[in-house]
């Protein structure tokens, strides 16, 4: 998380060149006093949906359920994480959700009809993924067909693409053990406080090197104190859900023990990292942010736009693909609706709730998480309720709204203080 | 599928000049394998030993779709159109317009209220539902449950069929919930059939109430959806978990003991009844049907074929494989080979 | 001597509206040439032919002596052409730094050396002498006009190419700031640079350039030495296209 | 028709206040020439699409097939019509097709459950429409949150809506002739022929006065050539369209006669009128495109940009309810389902097949139109093919990406030539 | 004699960084005032104030002697203040004519007069000498610089107002043009009007101005009559922020 801190959402004014303005807590505080608030109101709405479930249903905050929050989410968050990519373009993936569906079921066929190992079958639907992002990034960047309408387009095809690839309609079951593995099983208690210990000393260790490198050269750098709380922080938060997660949750522990972090949690943990890198330490990242802000200022800055496009579709199809394998992971099959009903609209949703613009040039790989994260609770909380179906969706909907309008009042505010 | 019914109505065309060309609109491809894998097969058999030319499309769940195909139909020259409808507003009118072009109309699988369609061929949904209420009955009695709670995974709310289901499997169950001899758990409808979505809707069921001892699931999607997450927590085999289709998935589940019963409608029978009935309003001619069922909204009698489902369970799976509804080889694979001698299957 | 950058009769049209009828133009390493003409005169256009964001209808680019095709910014670029457009294409929602690396951005490895495109970019703008700009990392959409503009100079001359053009750019820019980009481009065509100048000031035109083109109505109306012209002809230029002997005859070219 | 000529899409070269360019018809061929082809793409991938169906299958061509296609296009043209205005300001309505649900729900539950007349239910219908448009701009402009999050939330809470009205998956019949007959019948035949000599007299009528007002004022004028020529295309094609539905096209006439034009013809053309007039000669319209080519510059100019986005929402919602009736007249009954499936994404694309922007600024109710004539030509001509389901939906994506490919290539061309 | 706008002990801050400090300001009826300063003094941030764009921290607004609340650039055009802004706020998706009425159409009815305003448009525009403009139907989009200046400039002179605000009007203009606008503002101020001019350049600053306003580094640094000054104090103020007795002492207000 620690890239995050310097996208370009978020100048770090403390960077300044005069070096009158030093201290950089401070300046985090008169930031958020002025309203620029960053991650800080997702977060907070998220706060308010989960204190208003915990209080209908004391249930929820169990450690099972909290448990399943994160296999319940983590397909639409790893879907939305690719649509980040796109969305930054200010373009649109409507067939994100059927990608994932006709990568899930190249996934079932290479596994079960063809009895392939579990890394081919995986390594298949990633291609089929990589092949489709490139057909679709095409088609918009060359040919010029909006990507609304190209999409739409795949979003039928694909439909039919996954019907013939699960022989009209049959449901084809996920036998294969490590493939279940992902979103069902969970990782050993011990293995589980090791990954904490090592991503928070890599955490650190990476604040600290970039901290004294750029004082070594003068430039200004975070305070250690500033670093110093970050880290804590982390690892307090951190150290609180892999407890929790290492509880024993089983309904008859006697019987069998539940224990452990979710192994999908690691998952989303490296592919965040993974795009964090990738959008804002490297040059292709900037150059998404670029095209996304200004396509023409880009093009004249000698960015080769069309391939950048090409690239943002390739890397949401090849996501949609890996969200297909985690969903097929959960359900242990795949058929033909795999990917669809509400997930795109959710996975667009979820970067959307998490600050990705629509319209381009704004959106971290870590609005997918806060947003992804906000339809999973949600969807969690809702289930607990006991609704009938139309009174379901009613309140769905209106929680829904709710949560976004926290995060919109707090943005309203960040814009009347002037900032962007 | 593929456009075989293309070629079927070219070849058989001058064979049956006088006669005319059947349509039939099958609803969807997504909330049961049967429509694409099983009903469109033994239709088109059937209408190509009959040697009539037909149209079979697919109405992917959108009424309007469904109202164009029907048009569509109509323009291609069909006589007889055959529709399983998407909901009886829709279907009634598609068979009004029909009508008013002379065209004749079957009821296929589901009945058109107030429609007035010329027959009706199907499996009585509500008795698949009474089937369901009972096999669980019988399952938590084998499992001898105490007072055992009861969850509901209901089918797509906005699907009529499923409201019948439920009508079926509440007959069963609710006196048994009035006489305090089950507990009725969470009750919740999973939109569109959706798998994905039931798995989390279960999932958090469990979640509010973990001793639940019986899941009546509408369908076999369903209760896979159910018994992943009885998997999880190491409950598959203990909660008995209903079922419909008698889709591989679903009698593999029987066969490992996760499931407890599945429906199972040979469709093989409904589809060369109705083929029978289409073909004959093809040619002309006026068949008759063996019974009647009274649409209670219109009040009027229509002629009828009905079928009756059966129920599935360990003991007779062996059954759907005799009736070739399901492939051996295709259900037999890797573990359940054992199984299947287990069952009894050849 | 053979200009570095020549354009020879260009004719560009948007749709039915020609811009610019055969228009001839040159640029000398180590001179700066002025290009002046009236509000619409098509200079704008003329820069933007040459920088391969709009396609010529007619004529040819000739560089260096060859006649080179520039089908988009990235040949312009690679040819040396470097150009600071009038209205700057600058991203709005990047930081100065990263505006002024984009496309050409300083890594170490795969990963993108920050602390050396912020060192540079600093230095380059202490030159430009920008007091007032509270931070290099603060986005551009935040900067006021004249700091967008320097924003841009700087970006333009922080590398290393043999044709610099830059359109207007000392027109939102203070009294100070005014001399520091007029110095500097004196600095880039002693360095032997092409520097073409873009500018509706004479003073700054006669201050600084050696050659003087004027269009006028989308044609060249004359291209002279400074030293060779008044003050006053180049404004009868401008306005009229023509000025004595110099200029169109009844609106073709000389 | 008339109006569209002059929308700010197609600034039309001839209103010089130099008369230096005088000859319209000149200046259209040679915008054509120059790739400004205005709405000349759409119709060429709607001429390749007919084209190809009707060599394929000889029945799309008959008179009962171009009748069926208004009538199966109509819901979808007139939702998309609607959607036109919140694309305009690069907004988004989610919810459209579920609203267009709720209308057709509360149409049927006023008419059925209430026994109250046609009128009322419609009338009711379409204020449902006002209150929820009402209550989604608002949400959007004066909360803030973005119109994607707003609209998906309301996406949920009217399918709940949608089952209380209609009482949780059943569906009501509609017999009401009036309601009935918007879909389903036709106008006489003379009728039809009157109502195209109005028409076009009308239409005549005021380019005529248009351009004589302006001669008289000493501005550029069209010529009357020109005026003769528009006016003569528009009653060659629409008299062969009425003659066409004019004629006899009952399979057995004997038994009942079927001919004249379908009476949603009258009604969309209505619509087309209304909305055009109000795009391109109100000052509302004006704000409109003003707000969505540049919202801040529409504020400085002291347009109350907030209510301007919430009328778009109200039309467009009010446009979804009469959708909502026009469907329910098509299937004469609603149930929960009305409106969703594919509804909402056929009705944004064709918006954008039309030439809609979905970043704003660019639109015409005509989009609506031609982009709906698209995807209804494409049903039409697709439930003729006789595919099974999977080929089919294979089959209708690459259709729909052929016609937006034909209409992309031309405005490339449009681009290049340094056109926007 | 009170001046016909006036703004008090203006703070303007954007989050952590203040623009404005303690800024007053004054601008009398039938004057041209200039208000000057450094590139990023904040002279286009106390216009935006003034007209609304950006709410203030502190102070106050005064207009013909009473305090006045603008919240936004509805209130500021209902006060009779039209401001021309830098960054010029056209719609590019419409045209020229489209442009100038934006907000305050001429209408028949319910229909708009597009006749009229067609001829309106065009006799403003002419007054500018705009000769190139191919067509006021023309997208503005496709204008040049200094054409879209105009037409910024065109369409903030065609009402009735009290007070003009031009923020850099004449920066992107030719020659003749610049003389055009520059007779304007003179024009404007002798029809009563009270014309606020920002403007880099000294020589038009002192050509047409009757008092000068000089920012520096957010704070103001003096406010004297034209007639009183030297060009080279002027320089000086907006380069230090002071000049002998005049601007700020150590940092303060004077
Ligand atoms: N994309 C376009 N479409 C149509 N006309 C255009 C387009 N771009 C420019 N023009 C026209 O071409 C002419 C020349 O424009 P250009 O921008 O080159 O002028 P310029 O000499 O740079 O003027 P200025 O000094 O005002 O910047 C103008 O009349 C302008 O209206
Ligand atoms: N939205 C904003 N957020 C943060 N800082 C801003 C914002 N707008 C302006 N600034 C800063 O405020 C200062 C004053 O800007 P302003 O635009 O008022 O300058 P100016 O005097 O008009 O300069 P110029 O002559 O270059 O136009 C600048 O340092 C600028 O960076
Ligand atoms: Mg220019
Ligand atoms: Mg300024």
């Amino acid at each position: 998380m620690s890239k995050v801190k310097e996208l370009p959402g978020e100048a770090v004014v403390a960077a300044a060149s005069s070096p009158s303005i030093t201290n950089s807590s401070r300046a985090y505080l008169e930031r958020v006093r002025g309203g620029d608030m960053g991650a800080l109101p997702a977060v907070f709405g998220l706060l308010v949906l989960c204190t208003a479930f915990a209080l209908a249903r004391p249930s929820f905050l169990t450690a099972i359920n909290f448990a399943n929050l994160f296999t319940q989410g983590a397909a639409i968050t790893v879907i939305a994480m690719g649509l980040v990519f796109v969305l930054l373009l200010g373009e649109i993936d409507l067939s994100a959700g059927f990608t994932s569906g006709v990568c899930a079921a190249v996934l079932a066929v290479t596994l079960t009809e063809m009895g392939l190992p579990w890394y081919v079958a995986v390594l298949a639907a990633i291609v089929s993924g990589v092949i489709i992002g490139t057909m679709l990034g095409t088609l918009v960047a060359k040919v010029g067909i909006p990507s609304f309408v190209v999409t739409l387009a795949a979003f039928l095809a694909f439909q039919g693409l996954a019907l013939v690839l699960v022989s009209e309609g049959t449901n084809i079951s996920i036998n294969d053990p490590v493939i279940k593995a992902i979103a069902q099983k969970n990782l050993p208690p011990a293995l589980g406080w090791g990954l904490y210990a090592g991503c928070v000393a890599a955490y650190a260790l990476v604040q600290l090197t970039r901290a004294r490198k750029r004082a070594r050269r003068g430039l200004v750098a975070e305070p250690l104190s500033m670093i110093a709380g970050r880290v804590g922080a982390l690892a307090v938060v951190a150290g609180v859900a892999v407890y929790v997660l290492n509880l024993e949750r089983s309904f008859n522990p006697e019987f069998a023990s539940l224990t452990g972090v979710p192994i999908v949690v690691p998952v989303i943990l490296a592919l965040l990292v993974l795009w964090t890198f990738v959008l804002s330490r490297t040059a292709f990242g900037r150059h998404l942010y670029a095209v996304g802000g200004n396509a023409e200022a880009a093009r004249r800055a000698g960015i080769a736009v069309d391939r950048i496009r090409i690239s943002a579709f390739v890397i949401c199809s090849s996501m949609a693909a890996v969200g297909g394998v985690i969903a097929a992971s959960r359900a242990s099959s795949v058929d033909p609706n795999t990917g669809g009903s509400s997930v795109l609209l959710y996975a667009v949703g979820a970067a959307v709730i998490g600050g990705t613009s629509l319209f381009g040039g704004k959106g971290r790989a870590l609005d997918a998480i806060l947003g992804g994260a906000v339809i999973a609770v949600i969807e969690n909380g809702m289930g607990l309720m006991q609704y009938g179906a139309s009174v379901k969706y009613l309140v769905t909907g209106f929680v829904l709204l709710l949560a976004a309008g926290v995060d919109a009042l707090a943005r309203k505010r960040a814009a009347a203080a002037g900032l962007r | 599928g593929g456009d075989s019914g293309q070629t079927g109505a070219t070849s058989t065309a001058e064979s049956s000049q006088k006669a005319g060309k059947i349509g039939v609109i099958l609803p969807d491809s997504k909330s049961s394998a049967r429509w694409e894998t099983a009903d469109r097969k033994y239709l088109e058999e059937a209408f190509k030993a009959a040697g009539v030319a037909y149209d079979i499309q697919n109405a992917q769940n959108d009424k309007t779709a469904f109202q164009t195909i029907a048009d569509q139909m109509m323009t291609n020259g069909a006589t007889v159109l055959m529709i399983v409808n998407l909901d009886s507003g829709t279907g009634k009118s598609v068979i009004e317009k029909a009508k008013s072009r002379g065209v004749a109309t079957i009821d296929y699988d589901r009945l058109t209220l107030g429609g007035g369609a010329a027959f009706y061929v199907s499996f009585d949904n509500t008795k698949v539902g009474t089937l369901q209420g009972e096999g669980l009955s019988k399952c938590l009695a084998d499992k001898k449950a105490d007072k055992p709670i009861v969850a509901y995974l209901n089918g797509s709310p906005t699907d009529n069929n499923a409201t019948l289901f439920k009508q079926g499997y509440d007959g069963v169950l609710k006196p048994k919930f009035d006489a305090g001899e089950y507990v009725k758990g969470p009750d919740q409808a999973v939109p569109e059939w959706d798998n994905t979505q039931a798995g989390t809707i279960f999932e958090q069921m469990l979640t509010t109430e973990p001793k639940i001892a019986g899941v009546l699931a509408a369908n076999d999607g369903l209760g896979n959806a159910a018994i992943t997450v009885l998997k999880k927590n190491n409950l598959n085999g203990k909660v008995p978990v209903t079922g419909q289709d008698a889709t591989v998935q679903g009698l593999q589940n029987i066969l490992a003991g996760d499931q407890c019963m599945t429906v199972y409608k040979a469709v093989k029978k409904e589809a060369d009844a109705a083929a029978k009935l289409a073909v004959a309003l093809a040619k002309g001619e006026k068949p008759t049907a063996s019974g009647s069922v009274k649409d209670p909204e219109s009040g009027q009698d229509v002629p009828s074929e009905l079928l009756d489902p059966q129920a599935i369970t360990f003991e007779n799976v062996k059954d759907v494989v005799a009736d070739g509804y399901v492939a051996k080889e295709d259900l037999c694979t890797g573990d359940f080979a054992a199984k299947c001698t287990e069952a009894g299957i050849q | 001597m053979t200009p570095l950058l020549e354009v020879r009769g260009i004719d560009k049209s948007f749709g039915p509206v020609q811009v610019l009828h055969d228009v001839t133009f040159s640029a000398y390493a180590g001179e700066v040439t002025a290009l002046v003409g009236d509000n619409g005169a098509g200079k704008s256009t003329l820069v933007k032919c040459v920088g391969g964001i709009h396609p010529i209808d007619a004529g040819e680019i000739v560089f260096d002596g060859r006649p080179v095709q520039v089908h988009g910014p990235r040949d312009a670029g690679e040819l040396g052409i470097e150009i600071v457009y009038q209205d700057l294409a600058l991203c709005d929602n990047l930081d100065i730094v990263q505006n002024m690396f984009l496309g050409r951005e300083r890594k170490n490895g795969l990963v993108l050396d920050e602390a050396t495109m912020e060192e540079l970019a600093g230095e380059t703008l202490e030159g430009l002498s920008v007091r007032t700009v509270k931070s290099i990392r603060q986005r551009v959409s935040s900067l006021s006009g004249g700091q967008r503009q320097t924003v841009a100079i700087a970006k333009a001359v922080l590398w290393d190419s043999k044709v610099v053009i830059l359109d207007e750019p000392t027109a939102a820019l203070g009294v100070a700031q005014t001399a520091q980009v007029l110095e500097l481009v004196r600095r880039l065509a002693d360095k032997g640079l092409a520097v073409v100048l873009i500018s509706h000031n004479m003073n700054d035109v006669f201050a600084v350039s050696d050659r003087i083109a004027a269009l006028y109505l989308g044609r060249m109306a004359a291209q002279v030495r400074t030293a060779d012209v008044t003050h006053a002809q180049i404004v009868e230029l401008i306005t009229s296209g023509r000025s004595g002997d110099l200029g169109l005859k009844n609106g073709t070219a000389p």
